[in-house]
């Protein structure tokens, strides 16, 4: 070990190999042409929204990667089947989350399919779960004192209502909403799907 | 720390012995680390038995009768099937003969495995057995003939009585109970036979007070009138207790301690054991002091004799007053026989 | 090595010692025992994951076919999970409640009825073979294929009907498209109305009449009111739900009712709810119950939680006795149409929603079941199985919603 | 995958037969270090004075840096990336104290996007993996590789022109990250646009110590070299590959994103703190580090191994299971390198435990080295698939995230940067009960901060896992261990400051100067 090249050669040549083995042949493995059926493109307003997520930090508290029942009840809590690698085909930045200081996003369009709800919600989550400690985004919202035509009003109850006017959604706030709406993966998974089968208990076969 | 302190530190001599302490430590340390370590990786790898998540279902001490995967094929087999179909619907797959919204399901709960529910794998090796109801030896196809008669009150169904002797629908039934008991001793008073018994209670059994048991405890599946709830297709789904559906005044069940210990062992169904001895014998007394289809073996006889003959000593209301009417008449007769095509 | 004691240190440099360098003694042996272990364990871990993927992903892609529907086996096993509860594995049905295939004017009339009442299901009076029989029977269209149809329609005929005409799927395919707005069947003389097929004498239908939703409750439902959310915006514009929001459709008044006051009450937690309960005056209440009530809506319910659909459907059917667990059916009526109030429907009931359900039961955060039945029968469930049965009951076909409290009354009817 | 698998099993046994082999030549002395390489001389003032005659354990040659020359000319560069490394420790540990204040009081500072808990948890990430521990470890190398090469620095002014572009970046970086510009993937947050200058900003410090290298003047490298010059190799690889635009999506962008950032830690970080520990370790005890063929076992383990931990961090999820099953067979097989430098540094450390209490420097460093043990120990546990379903997705994980990278990491660098200051300026620390000082502020409230997140993580895993909790539950019982991690930064963070303090009083002008004392102070 007293020589500078070799050393660089093969610290650089077991990089590579790590590389290959985590980055390249998986990526080769969960390569598809197509999108799963069942899967539809981000639209305008959602990709905005899939925008505001990503730079709020949304990621910070919420994974977007239900768990296999054999692993975590998951399925249970309404967080929708495991996922499999091309749920994610639309995805860049990908956004699979480490945490679950909130709960798992990736079916909350289908769990919570209600606008007005993830607008009360945004602007002050312990208006609904006094126990939250998620952040509220008032910044999102405007304080009107009367809702013009084509605003969008929260519904909030009245101890989080402004003492006059109205709240009103921005529209970032639409287009986060729009966004978390458009988070469902209900659909069959594809049969090709490739996920993380280790939890699945292991029969007695071969 | 400050260097003119560090120079007046005279050279300390390190004992060869603290380094070979603090060595052995470290070696200790990292040795636990590693034995912690695989042994989550054994445990891990599955390779611990009895340490394995997973659901294992607790071995009840009572006999365990085979489940309906292990039915076999062949003639055997359908036979078996066709009995547990009958056994679990009985007004249809033995229309004729049954006069009542009953099944011998609703009894014998479990498919007739339920321990202290009369599981037919206790009840098979004990046939042929003497029966002082009716003073002889009772095979099992006499047996199942008087549930035909008494707890179906077969009276009012279309055939007017039991099926026959030698009928197939014994030979089903009793093709089924003999494979519920498959491997189980015969002869003998197994664990979990019949429906147990509860201890007497010091204040006896009262209707007024069974009342208030009834209407906490029975009336949210079996309705505040006890007679049962249908789903939306009319099918019983909670089997009626008394009145003109329900078993007649012969059946066993009409006894207060006989249904004491059926509540008692097996009601709430899923939370048995959860009445008091006090609340069980209350609540057989009120369910058995309403009117029911009359003995079948009354005939023309009256009520007083009928109870002098068949009912003396028993705990039952047949042949007495309860709230000033006489019980045992019997509830009248259907215009037509129970489950006849109009 | 000599032993280890505070070096010398060079005067001019008190702390400067020189460059550091390696001793060369050997690794010790039992860092050499624990590289070579973990080497053999990892080598083992990587094969036996060979072993292991190829199956397991195998197996991962059967429950995605058993979850789309997509079944092979044909006509008998289809029969015995879907049909045999109600007509009975033997097709005699259920004396005065369900009618019998076996002997069935209706069956004899070949494969194509069959399937027909199986997607369209009959409501009201029909008769079989002299015996009246006034239930309902679910429509089947959101549960089958075209193949599963078919294949089941063929099977009910050429066993009980004796025809041996097979029906193709494309058949079947044919017929939903012609029958997909129709709705069910009114009555026997429906059927024979209908298809012109020769029945006995079919006893008439009458028709219920369904109340009229009023404007007030029409906004609270579709719009919402001040710190509200609407009920449909997350029930769905049918109340057919989704995941682990649940299906209202065609569930009693009296349970719906029963329900929004548990949530104001603590009795059911769920901070939604309670935020939505707030404000509902009982005639609120009772009139979003008649509305959900009435609603007659195809399942979209799917069993999407991987659970085991043969535990399921033996918890459903025969229960579990040696954890004192009865089967669901035995208090929630025959194929889960729900009994009273106290007992409502299960089948077509979504999943995740009813895997939750039990768990809040087991966990203590529902509350409102009588006797605690479901506290118990929940607690003695293991997650597995609570997967297991909630899928299984969301494979079924949906109870058929009469109008009002209809249903109501039949369930408790004499 | 059945080839797949196939191939990557016996890649792996390949891997191991190669190891296999190395540690057999070791032991046979094939490879054995060549200790006269290893005590070669060299002395201006003394050329030709070779004491090979002597036995070296005994007493070893005395090389004379100071008289050398070199550390005056690393100096510079060191001090000002320690100067701008201090800064960006307080203001990033002062956005992970707000961070974590916010986790429990969720109101507080919400009505500006700025300040919003997405944002500040990232700025505090960054700030403290780019402006501090990264910029403080390249001081770190600096100060030792010429030390260990006998040789001064070459091309001294381009880490100057490397620390500007770097701390220019990393402003960029912390205003686009606060603004809501952002790349959205952990430990890749910094736009790729920035990350271009950073990555020239890395070669101007990779030239230098290149440079340094091949114009060494000792034959042998010692092990705190192979770390380092493997390290600034193996870093640049990653942060160019794991940011290039527009080449990953999805799925695989995840992968690439923890094949980055777990790498961060295994190839950079770590080989930055072991490389720093093993070279301060033996220089302040004045004893040779035990064993160079264990320490031959722990470098080439953890390039075999560390490399492909990182998709551990998506067990459970959309990965090829095989990928998942690699990187938790890697991450146990992590035991194998961790205890080969754990037996080199503790055995040293352990066996002159007098050392510690004499050198506030080595009780930093020293407790650093042990926390390396501890974490990868963890690590390893942490990755099997039962522990990992309770612990992943839970706050355990940022408890084990900052037992790497602050108790092991920063703590080291803190102990370098205590030894290096004085040799740097010629002058000693005026108050160092401060250092002590800084030292319990830091060690007790990362043990707060640790134990409280470690519990609470685990009971909110659990309850998690718990079908019949609701999840309101796990949010619930996390508050007060929260709250606990919450006044255990707020004690770290109190420490940074008296290190800036520290920092700041050695490296300003002093008013009085103390010019009697031209000896460093330990």
């Amino acid at each position: 070990m007293n020589n500078y090249l070799p050393l660089s050669i093969i610290s650089l040549g077991i990089l590579a190999f790590a590389t290959l083995m985590l980055v390249i042949a998986p990526g080769i493995e969960m390569a598809r042409p197509e999108p799963p059926a069942g899967l539809q493109p981000y639209t305008v307003e959602e990709q905005r929204g899939r925008d505001a997520y990503v730079s709020m930090g949304c990621l910070y508290c919420h994974s977007q990667q239900p768990r296999a029942p054999e692993q975590a009840p998951d399925g249970e809590r309404g967080w929708g089947r495991p996922s499999v690698s091309a749920d994610y085909f639309y995805d860049s930045p990908h956004q699979l989350g480490t945490m679950r200081t909130g709960p798992d996003l990736l079916n909350v369009g289908a769990r919570l399919p209600s606008e007005s709800w993830h607008l009360t919600h945004l602007y002050q989550p312990r208006a609904i779960f006094e126990w939250s400690i998620m952040p509220a985004y008032p910044f999102l919202f405007e304080v009107k004192a009367e809702a013009e035509e084509g605003d969008v009003v929260v519904a909030l109850p009245p101890e989080f209502a402004p003492a006059e006017g109205v709240v009103v959604a921005s529209q970032e706030a639409l287009d986060l909403t729009a966004y978390l709406l458009s988070l469902d993966r209900t659909y069959p998974a594809p049969q090709d799907g490739i996920r993380d089968d280790g939890y699945r208990p292991r029969g007695d076969a071969e | 720390m400050s260097s003119e302190t560090e120079q007046d530190v005279p050279a300390k001599p390190a004992s060869p012995r603290k380094g070979r302490l603090v060595k052995s430590l470290i070696f200790a340390g990292g040795g636990t680390l590693i034995i912690a370590a695989l042994g989550a990786l054994l445990y891990e790898s599955g390779l611990i038995p009895g340490l394995q998540r997973g659901d294992q279902t607790v071995a009840s001490g009572y006999f365990q009768p085979p489940s309906n995967d292990e039915m076999p094929d062949g003639a055997f087999g359908d036979s078996v099937r066709r009995g547990q179909a009958i056994f679990m619907n009985t007004a249809t797959n033995a229309s004729q003969h049954v006069g009542n919204g009953l099944s011998c399901a609703n009894c014998h709960l479990g498919e007739g495995r339920q321990p202290y529910s009369a599981p037919m794998w206790a009840a098979w090796g004990r046939y042929p057995q003497y029966r002082a109801k009716n003073d002889q030896i009772n095979t099992m196809e006499d047996r199942v003939m008087g549930c035909f008669t008494f707890s179906m009150n077969a009276q009012h169904s279309v055939s007017g009585e039991p099926p026959p002797h030698g009928d197939d629908i014994y030979r089903d039934l009793q093709s089924y109970f003999y494979w519920l008991a498959s491997g189980a001793p015969n002869n003998t008073q197994m664990e979990g036979g019949g429906f147990g018994t509860v201890p007497k209670t010091e204040l006896g059994y009262s209707p007024e007070r069974g009342q208030e048991v009834f209407a906490a405890n029975c009336a949210v599946c079996h309705a505040g009138d006890g007679q049962g709830q249908k789903d939306i297709n009319g099918r019983y789904v909670f089997p009626p207790l008394w009145g003109p559906g329900s078993y007649n005044w012969g059946a066993g069940m009409a006894r207060i301690n006989t249904a004491a210990a059926f509540i008692q062992n097996n009601m709430p169904l899923s939370r048995p054991g959860t009445l008091t001895d006090q609340e069980a014998w209350d609540v057989a007394a009120y369910i058995n002091s309403f009117e029911r289809p009359k003995d079948a073996r009354q005939g023309d006889m009256t009520v007083e004799e009928t109870r002098r003959l068949f009912h003396d000593g028993d705990d039952i209301y047949y042949g007495q007053e309860v709230n000033g009417v006489l019980l045992g008449v019997g509830t009248p007769d259907p215009v037509r026989p129970v489950g006849a095509p109009e | 090595m000599t032993a280890d004691r505070r070096p010398e240190q060079d005067p001019r440099h008190p702390d400067e010692h020189f460059e550091p360098y390696e001793l060369d003694a050997s690794i010790p042996w039992p860092l050499l025992g624990i590289s070579i272990a973990l080497g053999v364990w990892g080598a083992a871990t990587l094969f036996d994951t060979r072993r292991h993927e190829e199956r397991a992903q195998v197996e991962r892609v059967e429950d995605t076919q058993l979850a789309t529907g997509q079944a092979v086996e044909p006509g008998h096993a289809l029969f015995e999970a879907s049909c045999a509860t109600c007509h009975q594995p033997d097709g005699l049905g259920i004396r005065g409640a369900v009618p019998p295939l076996a002997g069935s004017p209706f069956v004899r009339n070949g494969p194509e009825l069959v399937a027909n009442i199986m997607l369209r299901g009959i409501d009201g009076p029909i008769r079989v073979n002299d015996s009246l029989y006034d239930g309902h029977m679910p429509s089947f269209a959101s549960v089958f294929t075209d193949v599963e149809v078919a294949e089941l329609a063929s099977y009910v005929t050429s066993r009980w009907g004796e025809s041996n005409r097979a029906l193709e799927a494309a058949e079947v395919a044919e017929l939903r498209g012609r029958v997909a707005d129709l709705g069910s069947f009114r009555g026997g003389a429906g059927v024979a109305e209908d298809t012109g097929f020769a029945l006995d004498e079919q006893p008439t239908f009458a028709s219920g009449t369904s109340q009229p939703v009023s404007p007030e409750i029409s906004a609270l439902i579709f719009e919402g009111r001040g710190g509200q959310w609407s009920c449909a915006s997350c029930h769905g514009d049918l109340g057919q739900g989704r995941e682990n929001t649940p299906r209202l459709a065609g569930l009693p008044t009296d349970y719906i009712v029963k329900q929004l006051g548990d949530f104001a009450a603590g009795r059911r937690i769920n901070e939604s709810m309670a935020v939505v309960v707030a404000e509902l005056s009982n005639e609120e209440k009772r009139a979003l119950g008649v509305y959900y009530a009435g609603l007659r809506v195809p399942s979209n319910a799917r069993p999407d939680l991987g659970g085991d659909l043969e535990r399921g459907e033996q918890l459903a059917r025969e229960g579990d006795w040696s954890l004192t667990v009865p089967s669901c059916f035995s208090c929630h009526g025959p194929s889960g149409f729900g009994v009273a109030t106290e007992f409502p429907p299960l089948a077509a009931q979504h999943a995740p929603y009813t895997a939750s359900q039990l768990a809040a039961w087991a966990g203590g955060q529902r509350t409102n079941s009588s006797l605690d039945l479901m506290e118990h029968i929940s607690s003695a469930l293991s997650a597995a199985d609570r997967r297991a049965v909630a899928d299984y009951l969301a494979s079924l076909p949906p109870v058929p919603a009469g109008s009002g409290d209809m249903l109501a009354e039949q369930g408790e009817g004499q | 995958m059945v080839t797949m698998g196939l191939l990557l099993a016996l890649s792996f046994v390949v891997s191991l037969l190669a190891l296999g082999f190395l540690i057999w030549a070791i032991s046979n002395k094939q490879v054995a270090p060549d200790q006269h390489d290893a005590r070669v001389i060299f002395d201006p003032g003394d050329e030709g004075h070779v004491e090979s005659g002597e036995t070296a354990t005994s007493r070893p040659y005395n090389f004379d840096t100071v008289r050398s020359g070199i550390d005056a000319i690393s100096a510079r560069p060191v001090a000002v990336l320690l100067i701008a490394a201090t800064v960006w420790l307080v203001v990033g540990s002062g956005f992970g104290l707000v961070s974590s204040l916010k986790l429990h009081l969720p109101d507080w500072l919400s009505d500006h996007a700025p300040l919003t808990f997405g944002r500040v948890r990232t700025l505090h990430l960054n700030l403290v993996i780019y402006g501090w521990l990264s910029q403080v470890g390249i001081a770190a190398m600096i100060w030792i590789l010429p030390r260990i090469f006998h040789t001064p620095l070459r091309a001294p002014r381009m880490p100057l022109i490397g620390a500007a572009l770097w701390n220019l970046a990393v402003l960029l970086g912390a205003l686009a990250i606060a603004n809501g510009w952002t790349d959205g993937e952990e430990w890749l947050e910094i736009p790729w646009q920035l990350d271009l200058m950073l990555a020239l900003a890395g070669f101007f410090f990779m030239v230098p110590l290149v440079k340094t290298t091949l114009a060494r003047q000792v034959h042998h490298i010692y092990v705190t070299g192979w770390y380092f010059l493997a390290g600034i190799l193996w870093f640049p690889c990653l942060f160019v590959i794991a940011n290039l635009p527009y080449v990953h999506s999805g799925v695989e962008e995840a992968t690439v994103n923890w094949w980055f950032a777990h790498n961060v830690l295994g190839l950079w970080l770590t080989p930055l703190g072991v490389g720093t520990a093993y070279y301060f370790i033996p220089k302040i005890i004045g004893k040779p580090i035990f064993s160079y063929s264990v320490s031959l076992l722990g470098f080439w383990g953890l390039a075999l191994f560390y490399s492909q931990v990182g998709i551990h961090h998506l067990i459970g999820g959309p990965v090829p299971t095989w990928v998942a099953t690699l990187s938790v067979v890697h991450s146990v097989m992590m035991f194998i390198p961790v205890i080969a430098v754990a037996i080199n540094q503790h055995i040293t450390v352990g066996r002159n435990l007098w050392a510690l209490k004499e050198s506030l420097p080595l009780r930093f460093i020293a407790f650093g080295a042990l926390m390396y043990t501890m974490a990868s120990f963890q690590g390893s546990i942490e990755a099997l698939r039962s522990v990992n379903s309770v612990t992943h997705f839970t706050h355990y994980t940022v408890g084990h995230a900052h037992l790497g990278a602050y108790a092991f990491v920063t703590i080291t660098m803190f102990g370098a940067a205590y030894h290096m200051l004085p040799r740097m300026t010629g002058r000693a620390f005026r108050w160092p009960a401060l250092i002590n000082a800084h030292f319990w502020l830091i060690v007790v409230g990362f043990a707060i901060y640790f134990f409280g997140l470690s519990i609470g993580g685990w009971l909110q895993g659990l309850a998690m896992l718990d079908g019949t909790r609701p999840f309101s539950e796990s949010v619930i019982l996390t508050k007060p261990y929260l709250e606990a991690r919450s006044v255990g930064g707020a004690l770290m963070t109190l420490g940074h400051i008296l290190f800036a303090f520290n920092v700041a009083s050695i490296l300003l002008p002093q008013r009085a100067p103390e010019t009697v004392r031209t000896v460093p102070a330990e």
